[in-house]
């Protein structure tokens, strides 16, 4: 990965051209913030990285079925987006989304749930892990076709607009998923109409296997809002004050000036595309330089050397996210699997006659 | 009691929905400055505005992905796909995302939204845009699909379409627009999604067809009359959910049926109808059941071919008598 | 005679035909560096490079394309679309394209090429990713289409699909690529596009499956053998051109018939099937033509609800058994 | 259309920032031309506009169904476009191509016989208007689907890639083309696989009625290429010398380079969307714009003025023009109609077993 476009270094959040920036040009500082705050983001990001151990590990054990992709590498990215968003914000994500999930409210038991396939889950066992998805919180899901979240976003920022409410969207994808046509039309509509709207890149270097550099022509993804005027922001995702700051001056400048914003979060994937995926196709360099990348190593040791993370309050964090993802698990574990009589229970909305409610042996015609 | 087009029956019905409810709102191409490619819009950016009637830039799946998202927030979008062709390019986000919302987050979202967009043929519009493919939506649990024949249908099938709570792709049709019939004054009536309607009776044979087709069935069955021949005509009306019911009762009568239909054969919509009369009304059926549809070409430019190759009241005829004498040898 | 599996005969015909001719290439996304999503171009970038085996961008619309263009000019690409469900993205390029070149133009230019895709459920992918969609490909005039069952189908077809020179879809199936059986040692066969196989005879009843079902069809019948029950298996293999002769000789001899298909019932494949049967062996037919299909619901990822939902050995061996009780009380 | 991102003036080609330009930068002058050379672009300028006039008129007599669409207006950039290929480039472009076809060489009767439907037609009455097609000159279609185009043009440069031809591939579109999301996957593909092909976007401010700045939220076309680093020029439509050497320098950087480029070719559509379209959404004051756009009358001037058009040449071609387009009608209408026999023979280029031959009135199965 070291052919990448990933600029190397700290603090890398960087704008396009002509841009006046709102927020303060140097790396944010940890001695700039309240202890209590550093440490509710450490707890958010290893209880991410704890709950996805515990996923691979629950996936191995064939209790999670279907494809199965982690945001290990990613807990910095989303913790820093997630404080950016207020509770009346709408998120879409792609199908990499437990970490988003949790970070946007979600319960750990109601996602674990899912991942079992339990009626419990918070798709009620229907989506699965690539199809989280909670009113509640506004976690709108989870979708698994690359690229297929993105004008759904946009139509939610729509509806903002048209109500004249002032929430905003964020928009999160990978950084394969600037290549495809959804992409393309969902920021030309979302910069034509004004739409409060941030779309997110999750710059890890790949597709599955398939390189930026090798899938997108303009590797250096946060310009590609150039083609709509659109304003874009690439920022340190490994730095988790960093992608809160961009990630709240974007939204909030999305939430005043009533427009789209374009964010790229440099980040890595610490293991394969989904569980069975081995990674073969990464040189034993990269795979180093993942690990050597560990968001949540990383702020420990900050936190430590800060004197903020105490031996004491590191073991006592520890010791809850490990009982807070072993609860979850059992949760999942102890739930109901959804009733077969359920089956046809969310077909559709409205009710009309002559659904089908067909089982496979059935004949068309009652007898 | 007016006599108005099938046109003017849908745009009536888009300026009432969208003043009775805030909600309603349309967007596609070409349907505000341009007043539609059909004039189904016409004089509706004059009078809401561009909040409520929005130009959309040419990408269909853009824009209605962006109708999914804001009927998931509770909008009632109104999406004009310009013709049938071209939801190819947004079919991702219908099949994928509109009909799998509901279901696919346990019932969470509702995704109240119609699509309108008119099939046809018949007009020299080469290979690309004289497709009917009603069928892949037709085939889509978690789809609604209606396609009326008459002004009066349009009009209260629209009504349904915009307060049902699920996605409907709702069927026009090129042939149609032009049409007239009788719409009572005031009308406020809501059609019932998912029935098909006996729209002529008739004790000699069924005759099964939906939006232009069922008006054709219906001017093959007066021709007919006319020969002594006693036609039941079938609108099918709603294609999903699909009213076997009404379908089946029919035949069970006559004996006998021909489906006539505007797509091609193989793997048509009449297929679903044939396959399923055989199964519901086997031990009444005197002769197998025919149908009449396109030829299975890339529809040629030139009128001459393209003539040929489309279902008529000629060949609908045909079918009708030959599949009456199938009876006649069998039974008589 | 080897016995390989389903995905190890793919592999080998394509190097094969890579070997052959220099204008046959592949393209798709993570076919290179990551060996395919499904492994089935496995060591094909190491042997033949870049320029022949090509990684793709996540643009499903833009490199089928892409691929058709190449055609045009005389290549011959071998397109992987990683599922089935993910070919909605590329569908207009396939139907108002690639199946309309030939014709739209007058002939001048035919499009050969093949794109390869796995259908296929019951891997808890949930509604999007469990989807059979074939039907869609089927309909279409100017598109070829290819359902292999077992390892020796995959590689005869495969072949022919290569060499042939329309638009191939060739659909392979998750639920196969494990599977095993022989195919001769240094086979050079070619399949005949458009032919069905009577791939076990019986008396009693024909049942009639493509793709993985034709395999779980042939269970069935084994299963059904051990209890004096004598059923005829035909693989329908091409699903489009569709071989209704095949079918129908068989009903013709055992009066009667069950389809089994991975996709849903209401305007499935098996409905051109029933309805064919019932137009071609009208007087033969004893009961009514069943169809085996999925529930029609948005794919749950429950695994309870999964199961429930698709068709199995089980359900087959129902609707086969009541078909036959069936024809019991009508001609017994 | 005052309001449009428009450059005013004469010679517009504008390139991207830091492009290195090989061509001179001043508007080409018709001194420095042939005078046969010019009189040559303007006969061919002549002829599309004669041609679209005569095919107005023959569609509303019926002569002509479907859909149909003009290139009045066109004929400077079309004329300076096809003077840019050479005769073993191909061309694609969308279903406005009536002029285009003409100027890659195929003769106006075989243009005007498809018009009509008839089977010494192009495209042997298959295609129609929107669907001219001819191998012998490359002319690659004629589609009717916006954006359709495009994937197949790239995928025809990929064909020449892959051989190691030296063939470029000119790929025509217009402004509204440029929102969807084909033509945002075929340029990143054309860029990032380095294929030999001009994408050319002629801007004539509108799709049907739709305007560019209410369509493009970077209305500036040429620009769009920044998203793929693909370099984009702009040219006056108007003016067919600077159409050829903008076109002539692209088509040969780019086989040269073996790389892309976007060309975007600002145009004035005279008329309505098609022949049935009375433009009523247009100003009195845009239609006047146009009118006076009108680049056939403007380069008679220029040529007049210059002493290289006198009145007797000037007759001399509107005499053979005329004839040209008169042949080609008297050609089309004599013509005979595809004979329904062979309404079967062009659904494959291999025939297999159970195609099916069915006639409407048919039944399955033929007794
Ligand atoms: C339309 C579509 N094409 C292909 C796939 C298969 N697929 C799933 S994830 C993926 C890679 C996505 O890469 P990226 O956008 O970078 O996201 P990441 O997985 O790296 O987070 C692909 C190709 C899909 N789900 N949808
Ligand atoms: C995918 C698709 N959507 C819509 C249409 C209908 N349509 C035909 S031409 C056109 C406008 C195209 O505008 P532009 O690209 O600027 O080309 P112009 O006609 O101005 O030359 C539209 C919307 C179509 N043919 N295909
Ligand atoms: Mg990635
Ligand atoms: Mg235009």
């Amino acid at each position: 990965m070291a052919d990448t476009a990933k600029p190397k270094g700290g603090g890398t959040a960087r704008s396009t051209g002509g841009r006046r920036r709102s927020r303060k040009d140097t790396a944010p500082n940890i001695a700039d913030e309240q202890p209590k705050t550093l440490l509710d983001y450490y707890r958010q990001m290893l209880l991410i990285r704890r709950f996805e151990e515990r996923t691979a590990q629950a996936y191995t054990q064939a209790r999670i079925g279907g494809y199965c992709h982690l945001n290990l590498g990613e807990e910095a990215t989303i913790v820093g987006l997630m404080t950016a968003l207020q509770e009346r914000d709408y998120l879409f994500t792609n199908y990499r989304e437990h970490g988003y999930a949790i970070g946007k409210g979600i319960s750990p038991r109601s996602v674990m749930a899912e991942l079992y396939g339990r009626s419990t889950g918070v798709s009620k066992g229907w989506g699965g892990s690539m199809h989280m998805f909670d009113t509640q919180t506004r976690m709108l899901g989870g979708y698994g076709i690359v690229g297929g979240q993105l004008p759904l976003a946009t139509g939610a920022a729509l509806a903002i607009s048209y109500r004249g409410g002032d929430e905003v969207v964020m928009c999160q994808m990978g950084d394969g998923t600037t290549n495809i046509g959804a992409f393309h039309e969902s920021l030309n509509i979302a910069a034509l109409w004004n739409l409060p709207i941030v779309f997110v890149v999750v710059n890890n270097f790949t597709g599955m296997g398939t390189t930026v550099e090798k899938s997108s022509a303009e590797p250096e993804l946060y310009k590609r809002g150039s083609s709509y005027r659109m304003e874009g922001v690439r920022v340190d995702g490994q730095d988790v004050l960093a992608v809160r700051d961009a990630a709240t001056d974007l939204v909030e400048r999305a939430r005043a000036e009533q427009k789209p914003f374009l964010l790229e979060a440099i980040s890595y994937r610490m293991k394969g595309h989904s569980v069975v995926d081995p990674a073969k196709y990464r040189t034993a360099e990269q795979a180093e330089e993942a690990k050597a990348n560990d968001p949540v190593l990383a702020f420990e040791r900050q936190l430590e050397e800060a004197g903020i993370l105490t031996e004491e309050i590191k073991q006592e964090i520890a010791d809850s996210v490990r009982d807070e993802v072993t609860d979850a698990a059992d949760f999942a574990e102890n739930s109901p699997h959804p009733e077969v009589s359920t089956l046809f229970d969310y077909t559709y909305a409205t009710p009309v006659p002559n659904e089908s409610r067909r089982m496979p042996a059935d004949p068309v015609f009652a007898e | 009691m007016s006599v108005i087009t099938y046109r003017q029956a849908l745009r009536d019905t888009l300026r009432a929905e969208m003043h009775r409810d805030e909600n309603v709102f349309l967007l596609g191409e070409e349907i505000g400055v341009f007043e539609g490619s059909y004039k189904i819009t016409e004089g509706l950016l004059k009078e809401f505005g561009e909040r409520r009637v929005r130009d959309t830039p040419i990408a269909e799946e853009g824009f209605v992905g962006a109708a999914i998202g804001a009927a998931m927030l509770g909008l009632r979008p109104v999406v004009e796909i310009m013709t049938i062709n071209f939801s190819l390019i947004a079919i991702d986000q219908i099949i994928n995302h509109a009909a799998k919302i509901y279901g696919m987050f346990g019932g969470q979202t509702s995704v109240p939204m119609v699509i309108r967009t008119p099939g046809g043929g018949g007009q020299q519009l080469g290979a690309t845009h004289s497709q009917n493919i009603e069928l892949f939506y037709s085939f889509i649990p978690g789809l609604k699909v209606l396609a009326p024949s008459t002004p009066a249908e349009a009009a209260s099938m629209l009504r349904a379409a915009i307060r049902d709570d699920d996605p409907v792709l709702f069927l026009e049709n090129l042939g149609l627009y032009n049409t007239k019939g009788e719409v009572p004054d005031g009308d406020e009536s809501v059609a019932e999604i998912g029935r098909a309607a006996v729209t002529r009776e008739g004790t000699d044979i069924t005759l099964i067809g939906y939006s232009r087709m069922a008006m054709v069935a219906g001017q093959v069955a007066e021709k007919l009359a006319a020969e002594g021949i006693s036609v039941e005509v079938v609108d099918l009306r709603s294609l999903r959910p699909l009213d076997r019911d009404t379908i089946v009762e029919s035949v069970r009568k006559t004996g006998c049926a021909v489906v006539a239909e505007d797509d091609w054969l193989t793997y048509g919509i009449g297929a679903e109808i044939a396959a399923s009369i055989q199964e519901g009304a086997f031990d009444y059926l005197d002769a197998p059941v025919r149908r009449v549809a396109m030829a299975e070409v890339p529809m040629p430019y030139a009128k001459p071919l393209e003539t040929a190759a489309l279902p008529s009241i000629d060949s609908i005829t045909t079918a009708v008598k030959e599949t009456l004498s199938a009876v006649g040898r069998r039974v008589g």
